[in-house]
């Protein structure tokens, strides 16, 4: 319906390649963008700041991770809480270690060491395939917390274990710590997921993003047409570890301020992140926030009309938020097995063939 | 013999007698994954769910009564009496196949041929509904599980044979808790009894020719929707009985569903769709972790049985990708 | 009919041919699109001045070559750059292009290459050298093929083929030595030269070369294009055969404004093409729109039930208030939001969809457009208007203003064409455009062209009250009742056609004493309907056969014969009875001409049986005919056809 | 199809491509390929046909890495090849189509052909990661060499199209193009005429031919329409129960009595 | 992208339109759902129903009503984080958030935003030291003054000699259970015991390897630091293999309601407590009478006197208490969160205000000062009498050995203070 795209042709392979390729959806992404970094920082309160839209980043670059891993290249992984930790205690050791280090490398760097430990895990599924590897990344989940609890080193030998984000600022900005202001916080996810969702755009259109589908399609004529299955799967455990490692950097440093690793990255999480990247759509970067905000954003709506509108008991709501939450995911995959992101297409395709049903 | 020969082999008994346990969870899941593809995540929620379902029969609960409380304002608990165990497991056994058929006509029969993930997910969805329909239903607070099952170690065996060791070695005999007795036994008479259902009786039969090819099933007339229903109903009593055991050991509550997480190891190792490796991976994993956990765990700070579990089945699987009982795979072009 | 008044003849002082026009284009347009095409997944532009270029080394290549002044160039493809490029090519060497419909069979081609003595073929493809290579052996006046697509030619004597890029690289080496060659070619032709030679499909006999100058040509493509205002801005999608006129006639204009032509993908694309490019400026045929409109309405049908309603309910509103509004008529508030969110809502979307979202002028013509098509293209904001033009005429005689746009009608006079209507209803006309001759053909010439410049166009018609011209029908195919009265079959198959499952018919009266009707459904239309009925039918021939088709065919003709009612010359021309063919009436079978005309003796003789057995009452009739594949085999297929009554109405019983 | 040139008349003294010395395969003790020699000489159609469970399907595995002969030697351009992964020969120039489709059915027509294009892409993630520059310039020039396959087989309509809604006949010719992306030396075929009816063959047909004449591709391919076997290759090679029991031009190898009774079933 | 927008939107009109006005506020992060529900729900009731109380008997504190927002959180730190953000806006005078890991979260939040932050035995322990913790308040008593104190009492039974013996700390493998290791490696120094460490992982249904360790080492004490179903899992395995139960001490996380066996399973069952047991107070005729009997109750009423009710009405009196003080400080009913905290920091809990709050001697007496948010750490130890099938204390609230204590608190909050560039107060 709101589609016009007569006079909307390409003439090089660049314009007919782009992201967006067609007008609508690009002003439309323009305008989004606009809101998010132009409007929004004047209207947001600290608590759709700090309980929604940076816990919303964060699990989105997350998602973006897993989806690279899942979606793209078809390895199924439950380790993401596990390597989400990774990169939230390597930030709490470089944070400590190194004071001065400006917040930008320090969650960059966070990923890259998180992608080297994503990597090693990722050498198992050279071997194992489908759900045995969904199972043999366990071994990652709960090795990892259990390495990151028991070594005291990595909690700087603090009595519990808690690890707590020091203040660091950039650019003369506060970023983390208690007098972070939510606004800077949501800010510096929001630049952060942006550019990680174009980051992942370009390596999943480029050579190395059809490598993983390839072998995520087919293995075998992927191998044939010259793809390394090594290659092409640890390097999707790279860079999804990567994404999931920056994740797991501002999920401490920015969001949750503290964190225990039992708790903070326990498999629940895992299952939260899978979660967010089948709703939003296996293969999408598009779904990966989606998946995000539906999954931030369900529970705390819930909350909000249950608990707050209508005034039930608070346990009694959050049994009900279980029961919603879980009907709604079964729902959905009924619905639509391939996601919002898919919801979304065939809803863009009524709409570009609109009033045309076919 | 030497205090130390005995601690390791009570150990390993005992590895054997956890891993019956994991076995136990396991076994739903295979007969699951085998009949319908469907890595089934909630049979952990199933546990908990049937053994919550056992008690508040047993100890005469009023289901919802938090929630019709809430709306009514009344005040309302218990019926006010007592059912026998016996009665309340049957009871309890027709609402898990009541279960069953709602899983199988609001859920898989419109999942029907979906992506594995996609119905593993919807099992997820599943548990998470579970989780807050139990609570809700009877309430989230623990529970004892008082099905007559005893518990504690065998003084019999321990004065058996406190002889055993050397002179002046600090040794007090063997320890085997009862209840694990007690559930290898269920266990086993379980495992005899799916396998006499399966082999002899018609069901049993149409079981075993679903799980080797769906389509062949279909095309001789067996109803994969009925099937599919039997499949839960019986995945649903080993939930009881897995709920029952780990209910008896450790109260009824919300961290009940966490067993879940045992058992994957044990299906990594003995395959998804063997119910023999279900068996012998649950041993293997138990003896591995408890001895792991007795041998190096003090070394290195201990509570090392939630990951040890999953990297000795991750080991095992990239020396031996098609598993336990695999046979070794020709991959075809 | 006096002539309106020409004020400036050429787009500027001397610029009288095709090559001057490109010279010109490529100094003031150097980097405007000149010309597009859809080609490896991207539209591949070239500038004006890449165009000048590229026709440069062509021509000197040509020149290299061998080819002489006066020699005729035959151009067989479909509308690619290149073929349009060769056109030009040869002008500038002061040949003659003599483009050809590339479907036409061996045989055509040999006919067209043996007329015209052509010594070159510009071919596009292999499919196209093959067919020329067939006929080579009895064509020995053909020097040199050169093709396009290299694909499949590299074990081709290159004695007798060459590809299109080596004729322009050995112009590129000529150009490099004299670099001034290409203008000086430019300037020597002259506005009265020869420019160009088509030929006509005709509905009888062999084709005839209608032999057109500069000066016809482009005088009158510029004319329109004053009138109409187009610019260098617009955009128009080639996708008409190029050895049509009416293609030629756009492509002229393009020179004349500097404005950029676009040629689709391949016949399989050209909607999405269309819907990419989305031309300002297009010409269809009302075949064409009619297409269009049947597959929106076939798509609309299987929309959801609220989707239909709000596309009913807006197309009336269109219905209602839209053609005013086009026309600039006042209209009221209400109803102006109406039809404001209808655009929103369902006609731009509609007109987008269809690729004719940005289109400023719409020329239809070659038939009778339904005023039911043409309403709903004008009440949707197209401004659609109807033309009347022929080969001869190069294009132009009369069309329609804006603002004075009439269904009936194919409005006024053109610039500078005078229009004459004979006694026995003949229109004749005297303009700029008229064509020099029939190419080696004195005689047909002389009959159609008369020594004043006044040319027969065959067509029978009238100045109506407005000082519209209003076509009725062919003048030799208007025929009379054995009671007098007026025939004019085509009218009648017009108003048939305009029903969606209508593909085609063909009626029958003249010397007889009622009107009978063969009929062809739409595959597409009845196709669907049948799907959705849950009809089962494996061929053409059964679905047509069947006795509720029949019963919708039966209904439409009906309402055909209520509406001939209204119309006093014609009301007897009620159809009695029909059938519906057992085949589709096919240009590979000669039943049509390749522009999809009905060839009407030639139905005459070969259904012979079937026209005898609707006028003696008969139930059925059997029938078996021949139909030929495109690969060229021959099958029969056969069959009875069931014949239907329908209800005439007369004069008296619409008073009662 | 006119003048029609067969490369090997022509040139005389043929150059070998792929020359297979005895090759013996097994699986567990059964043996698929006993002692097995052929060549394929450069720019020639060779056709590989036989009965059911003759070998074919092993040949061409072997040929492409997938299986690894336990005897017998490999020489590929005029190099011996020994214990290489099926993506290492790739990258030496040998492609394939599949028997059972095997197209990446996620992705577009167009990702499918960019993917055959893998071996001639090389900037690392880092590049890929910017895409801005090296990496966008790279896709740009392979995309244009994809089009032109594209518009060779005739598939322009359905580039953007997933493959997996394709209709069985075209995904063969893009599973085809898929192989041809890759330039390679030489072309594996595996029944490329597969369960396709006439028109469809026809059109694969042409294809091969054009493809082989074209690019001056060297072609092996198994088939079982033996009047498309012989219309089409150069030379044919028989297999029967994993060995070879015919070799030679079409003509030959149609009056050949073993390889009649082999395909009329004689009793061994 | 434009769906996020939109839920923006739909939230921002949802999340505005809770807050109460000119009422006393006192969030509770409860959690009645999750794997520690079972200890929660009663902890929550027992906070509410006294407020509800004060409510319904007083009009208020001081004339003001106290309003009481729960928001679950499951035990779940991130849903902390949203319920703090989503409570705070509301005028929250203090939070009791009732998790360790919400604590260590909270810590620099409060600080920023100028809420006293109030952990009742549980929480960071070192937050003791008031000139680095500014805002943060851990008295009555602590993890390591619970140890210390579980020591003391060990000693105490011993004869005051302990050298040589084996004391084993069974510990919920988290933030919370390794909080006393460092304490109680000090103290092992110092007594001279054989401290032997046996972490439990979450959620602690198996622990069989744990306690064969247990039966073979047969250590002379267990303290166990355990929560949730750790706590019933180890007793029964305790049981098991027939440890003597009086041997045994929970801090006061593991020694409720529900960690008991049936009959005498765990009669002897020792725990340390900073909060008395049972409902033979004044108070609870009043909540008898005005709360539940008018039908306000938070819970069911089945709670009321247990163990985690006593300690959330405990909670609740400190903070209602607190606001009393802070009424008299300033001068004003309406008290802000940062007068709250002047007056926690002056907070004087002498047995004649709990007295008046009809909890006498419910809890140690004691005073809180700038430098010392923790109080003196006095604890109490309990012990399960299965004939009666309840909680009874034994002895009284005593101080810890601060001795050892001191030094670790003032080590860790420096720590803290250089890792987080805090200068200490002046105090």
């Amino acid at each position: 319906m709101f589609y016009r795209e007569s006079g909307d042709f390409k003439k090089t392979y660049r314009d007919d390649s782009q992201t967006f390729p067609i007008k609508f959806d690009r002003r439309r992404y323009y305008v989004v963008m606009a809101i998010a970094f132009l409007v929004l920082p004047w209207f947001i309160t600290d608590y759709i700041a700090n309980a929604v839209m940076i816990p919303f980043l964060v699990w989105a670059i997350a998602a973006l991770g897993l989806n690279i891993l899942v979606g793209y290249c078809g390895q199924l992984s439950l380790g993401t809480g596990g390597f989400m930790a990774v990169g939230a205690y390597a930030t709490y050791k470089l944070m400590t270690s190194f004071p001065g280090m400006d917040m930008f490398s320090v969650v960059l760097l966070s990923g890259f060491i998180t992608a080297f430990v994503g990597m090693i895990f990722g050498l198992p599924s050279l071997r194992i395939k489908g759900f045995y590897l969904a199972v043999a990344t366990l071994a990652a989940q709960f090795f990892l917390v259990w390495l990151l609890n028991k070594v005291p080193w990595f909690y700087n030998y603090s009595a519990s274990g808690q690890i707590t984000a020091p203040e660091r600022s950039m650019f003369g900005i506060i970023i983390t710590g208690p007098y972070a202001s939510p606004v800077t916080g949501y800010l510096f996810c929001l630049i952060l997921a942006i550019g990680l969702a174009w980051v992942a755009r370009n390596l999943t259109r480029g050579r190395l993003g059809r490598s993983w589908m390839a072998i995520r399609d087919m293995d075998i004529a992927a191998e044939i047409i010259g793809v390394n299955p090594l290659m092409a799967k640890l390097s999707a455990f790279a860079v999804s570890s990567f994404f999931v490692g920056v994740a797991g950097s501002l999920f401490f440093s920015v969001y949750l301020g503290a964190a225990e690793v039992t708790e903070a990255f326990s498999i629940n999480v895992s299952f939260a992140v899978l979660f967010m990247v089948i709703i939003g759509g296996l293969g999408s970067i598009f779904g990966s926030f989606v998946g995000a905000a539906f999954m931030v954003l369900m529970p705390v709506l819930l909350k909000n009309i249950l608990v707050g509108g209508l005034g039930w008991p608070t346990d009694l709501a959050a049994h009900l938020e279980f029961i919603i939450v879980g009907a709604l995911i079964v729902i959905f995959l009924i619905v639509e097995p391939h996601g919002l992101a898919q919801m979304a297409r065939v809803l863009k395709e009524k709409l570009r063939l609109w009033p045309f049903p076919h | 013999m030497s205090a130390d020969f005995l601690y390791t082999l009570e150990v390993i008994l005992n590895g054997l007698m956890a891993g019956v346990m994991y076995s136990l969870v396991a076994l739903g899941f295979v007969l699951i994954f085998k009949a319908s593809g469907i890595f089934n995540y909630a049979q952990g929620v199933m546990a908990l769910f049937a053994a919550m379902t056992l008690v508040g029969i047993q100890t005469g609960q009023i289901p919802f009564a938090h929630l019709i409380n809430a709306i009514f304002g009344t005040e309302m608990h218990h019926f006010g009496w007592q059912v026998p165990a016996f009665l309340a497991i049957i009871l309890t056994v027709g609402v898990m196949v009541l279960f069953a058929m709602i899983v199988e006509k609001y859920i898989l029969h419109h999942l029907v041929n979906q992506e594995p993930i996609i119905l593993f997910m919807a099992t997820i969805g599943l548990a998470y509904f579970m989780e807050g329909f139990g609570d809700i239903m009877w309430g989230s607070e623990i529970k004892t599980m008082d099905v007559g099952i005893p518990s504690g170690g065998s003084l019999w065996l321990e004065e058996y044979t406190l002889g055993w060791a050397a002179e002046g070695e600090r040794y007090w005999g063997m320890y085997i808790d009862k209840l694990d007795m007690v559930a290898t036994l269920v266990a086993v008479i379980l495992v005899v009894s799916l396998t006499l259902f399966s082999q002899y009786t018609k069901t049993g039969r149409a079981l075993r020719a679903v799980a080797d090819d769906h389509q062949a099933a279909l095309s001789v007339g067996i109803s994969l929707r009925a099937i599919w229903v039997i499949v839960w109903s019986i995945a649903g009593f080993v939930a009881l009985v897995a709920g029952i055991m780990w209910g008896a050991k450790s109260g009824v509550q919300f961290s009940l569903s966490l067993i879940a997480l045992k058992a994957l190891p044990v299906l990594m190792l003995g395959g998804f769709t063997s119910i023999p490796g279900a068996i012998i991976g649950g041993l293997i994993i138990g003896v591995g972790e408890k001895l792991f956990e007795f041998a190096i765990g003090p070394m290195i700070g201990g509570a090392t049985e939630n990951w040890f579990a999953y990297v000795l089945a991750l080991m095992f699987l990239v020396f031996r990708p098609q598993g336990l009982f695999g046979e070794k795979i020709i991959e075809r072009v | 009919m006096a002539a309106s008044e020409i004020t400036q003849t050429y787009p500027g002082p001397g610029l009288d041919t095709f090559p001057k026009l490109l010279l010109h284009n490529a100094r003031m347009f150097p980097n405007k699109d000149a010309m597009r095409e859809k080609e490896f997944g991207i539209w591949q532009s070239w500038t004006w001045e890449q165009v000048a270029d590229e026709i440069e080394r062509f021509s000197l290549g040509l020149q290299v070559r061998g080819i002489q002044k006066g020699d005729k160039v035959l151009i067989i493809g479909a509308n690619r750059p290149r073929m349009y490029w060769t056109m030009v090519a040869a002008q500038v060497l002061g040949a003659i292009p003599v483009p050809t419909y590339k479907d036409s069979v061996a045989e055509e081609m040999q006919y067209v290459i043996e007329h015209s003595e052509a010594r070159f073929v510009i071919a596009e493809d292999q499919e196209q050298v093959d067919k020329v290579l067939e006929v080579k052996d009895r064509c020995p006046m053909v020097e040199l093929v050169i093709y396009d697509d290299p694909r499949g030619m590299k074990n081709y004597d290159t004695s007798v083929a060459v590809d299109f890029e080596v004729v322009q690289q050995q112009g590129a080496d000529l150009q490099a030595k004299q670099s001034d060659l290409f203008k000086q070619l430019c300037s020597q032709g002259k506005g009265e030269d020869v420019s160009i030679i088509l030929y006509t499909s005709g509905t009888t006999g062999k084709p005839k070369g209608v032999v057109l100058t500069y000066d016809n040509v482009l005088i009158t493509a510029y004319q329109a294009a004053l009138v109409d205002g187009l610019t260098e801005n617009d955009e128009i999608l080639c996708y008409l055969p190029i050895a049509w006129v009416g293609d030629h006639i756009f492509v002229a204009q393009s020179y004349c404004m500097g404005f950029c032509v676009n040629c689709p993908e391949s016949e399989e694309t050209v909607a999405a093409d269309m819907r990419e490019i989305g031309p300002t400026y297009y010409f269809a045929p009302p075949r064409v729109f009619e297409g269009l409109l049947t597959n929106v309405q076939i798509r609309m049908e299987d929309a959801a039930p609220i989707k239909r309603k709000m596309y009913s309910y807006f197309m009336g509103v269109a219905k209602r208030v839209g053609i005013d509004l086009l026309e600039g008529k006042s209209i009221g508030l209400i109803d102006r939001l109406m039809y404001a969110i209808g655009n929103f809502v369902i006609y731009g979307p509609l007109k987008d969809a269809l690729g004719l979202g940005r289109v400023r002028l719409a020329w239809t013509a070659g038939e009778a457009i339904g005023g039911e098509i043409f309403d709903f293209y004008r009440s949707l904001g197209i401004n659609i208007k109807q033309l009347y033009g022929q080969t001869e005429s190069s294009v132009f005689i009369t069309a329609q203003p804006d603002g004075e746009v009439y269904p009936e009608t194919v409005g006024r006079p053109s610039p500078g064409v005078e229009l004459h209507i004979a006694d026995d209803g003949e229109v004749l006309y005297r303009s700029p455009g008229a064509f020099h001759s029939y190419y080696k053909n004195p005689q047909s010439t002389a009959d159609t062209k008369t020594a004043e410049g006044w040319v027969h166009t065959g067509d029978a018609g009238f100045i109506n009250g407005q000082g519209h011209l209003r076509i009725i029908d062919r003048a030799k195919d208007v025929g009379k009742f054995n009671d007098g009265k007026m025939f004019a079959p085509k009218h009648i198959e017009n108003k048939l056609k305009f029903f969606p499952h209508i593909q085609e018919a063909v009626t029958f009266g003249d010397g007889k004493d009622h009107c009978m009707a063969f009929i062809n459904i739409d595959l597409g239309a009845v196709g669907n309907w049948a799907e959705r009925n849950n009809v089962a039918y494996a061929s053409y021939q059964e679905l047509a056969a069947n006795p509720n088709v029949y019963e919708m065919v039966k209904n439409s003709v009906e309402q055909v014969n209520q509406s001939l009612l209204g119309d006093e010359m014609l009301s007897h021309s009620q159809i009695s009875r029909f059938l519906i063919l057992h085949k589709e009436l096919d240009a590979d079978d000669g039943e049509l001409t390749r522009t999809k005309k009905v060839r009407r003796a030639l139905i005459n003789d070969r259904y012979g049986a079937l026209i005898e057995a609707l006028y003696n009452g008969a139930e059925q009739c059997f029938i078996e005919t021949e139909i030929a594949f495109e690969d060229g085999r021959v099958s029969t297929i056969s069959g009875d056809i069931k014949i239907v009554d329908v209800k005439t109405f007369s004069t008296a019983a619409k008073a009662s | 199809m006119s003048i029609q040139n067969t490369t090997a008349d022509q040139q005389g003294q043929p150059e070998v491509l792929l020359d297979l010395k005895n090759i013996s395969l097994s699986f567990g003790g059964v043996k698929a390929i006993t002692d097995i020699s052929f060549d394929i000489y450069e720019g020639e159609v060779r056709a590989i046909i036989g009965p059911n469970g003759a070998g074919k399907s092993s040949m061409l595995n072997v040929i492409n890495g997938f299986y690894h002969p336990q005897e017998g030697e490999i020489w590929f351009d005029g190099k011996q090849r020994t214990g290489m992964k099926p993506y290492e020969i790739a990258y030496q120039g040998i492609a394939r189509t599949f028997q059972n489709i095997a197209l990446f059915k996620g992705m577009s027509v167009l990702d499918n052909l960019m993917t055959g294009r893998f071996t001639h892409m090389n900037k690392n993630l880092f590049w890929q990661a910017l895409w801005k520059g090296p990496a966008e310039q790279e896709e740009i020039i392979n995309r244009e060499f994809v089009e032109h396959i594209i518009d060779f087989l005739e598939i322009q309509a359905i580039r953007k199209t997933p493959v997996g809604r394709l209709p069985y006949g075209l995904q063969k010719r893009v599973e085809l193009g898929r192989a041809l992306a890759a330039q390679p030396k030489l072309l594996l075929l595996d029944e490329p005429m597969a369960g396709m009816n006439v028109e469809e063959k026809e059109d694969m047909c042409r294809f091969i031919l054009d493809v082989n004449d074209t690019f001056g591709t060297t072609i092996a391919l198994i088939e079982h329409d033996m009047g498309v076997v012989m219309d089409i290759s150069d030379r044919v090679v028989v297999l029967d129960y994993g060995r070879k029991i015919g070799d030679g031009d079409p003509t030959a190898v149609r009056n050949d009595q073993t390889v009649i009774d082999a395909y009329l079933g004689v009793s061994h | 992208m434009k769906i996020k927008q939109l839920a923006t939107v739909a939230l921002t009109t949802l999340a505005v339109s809770a807050p109460v006005a000119a009422d006393l506020v006192f969030p509770s992060l409860s959690y009645r759902t999750g794997p520690y529900a079972a200890g929660g729900a009663p902890l929550a009731d027992g906070y509410a129903d006294y407020f509800t109380l004060l409510n319904q008997r007083d009009g208020g504190i001081g004339g003001v009503m106290a309003s009481v927002p729960e928001c679950e959180t499951g035990y779940n730190t991130a849903k902390g984080v949203e319920c703090y953000e989503s409570t705070k806006g509301d005028g929250a005078l203090v939070y009791m958030p009732l998790s360790t890991g919400m604590t260590y979260q909270l810590i620099p939040k409060v600080t920023a935003d100028d809420i006293p932050l109030v952990t009742t035995g549980y929480g960071r322990t070192s937050a003791a030291n008031g000139r680095v913790f500014s805002h943060v308040f851990n008295f009555p008593a602590n993890y390591w003054t619970g140890a210390s104190r579980i020591i003391n009492s060990i000693m105490e039974e011993a004869g005051g000699d302990i050298s040589g013996k084996n004391i084993a700390l069974v510990y919920h493998n988290s933030g919370y259970g390794k909080e006393p290791i460092p304490t109680l490696k000090a103290l092992a120094e110092k007594h001279n015991f054989n401290l032997t460490l046996i972490p439990v992982d979450h959620p602690g249904q198996e622990q069989k390897s744990q306690w064969l360790q247990i039966r073979r080492e047969r250590p002379d004490n267990i303290i166990m630091y355990g929560w949730g179903v750790m706590n019933q899992v180890a007793l029964q395995e305790a049981a098991n293999i027939r440890y003597p139960m009086d041997q045994m001490y929970g801090i006061w996380w593991s020694v409720t309601e529900n960690d008991k066996l049936e009959g005498m399973g765990s009669h002897g069952y020792k725990g340390a407590t900073f909060h008395n047991v049972g409902s033979n107070y004044p108070i609870f005729s009043d909540i008898q009478k005005y709360v539940t009997d008018a039908g306000l109750a938070a819970g069911d009423g089945s709670n009321v006197g247990s163990v985690m009710y006593n300690r959330g009405l405990y909670a609740a009196m400190l903070a209602a208490e607190a606001a009393k003080t802070a009424q008299n400080m300033f001068g004003v009913k309406d008290v802000t969160s940062g007068q709250m905290r002047d007056a926690f920091e002056v907070l004087d809990m002498s047995a004649e205000v709990m007295a008046a709050a009809g909890m006498p001697n419910f809890g140690p007496a004691f005073q809180v000062s700038c430098a010392n948010h923790g109080g003196p750490g006095l604890a109490a130890i309990q012990q399960w009498d299965g004939n009666t099938q309840e909680w009874k204390l034994i002895g009284d609230f005593e101080a810890p050995d601060m001795e050892v204590i001191a030094p670790l608190i003032k080590a860790d909050s420096e720590a803290y203070a250089k890792e987080n560039n805090i200068t200490p107060r002046d105090c």
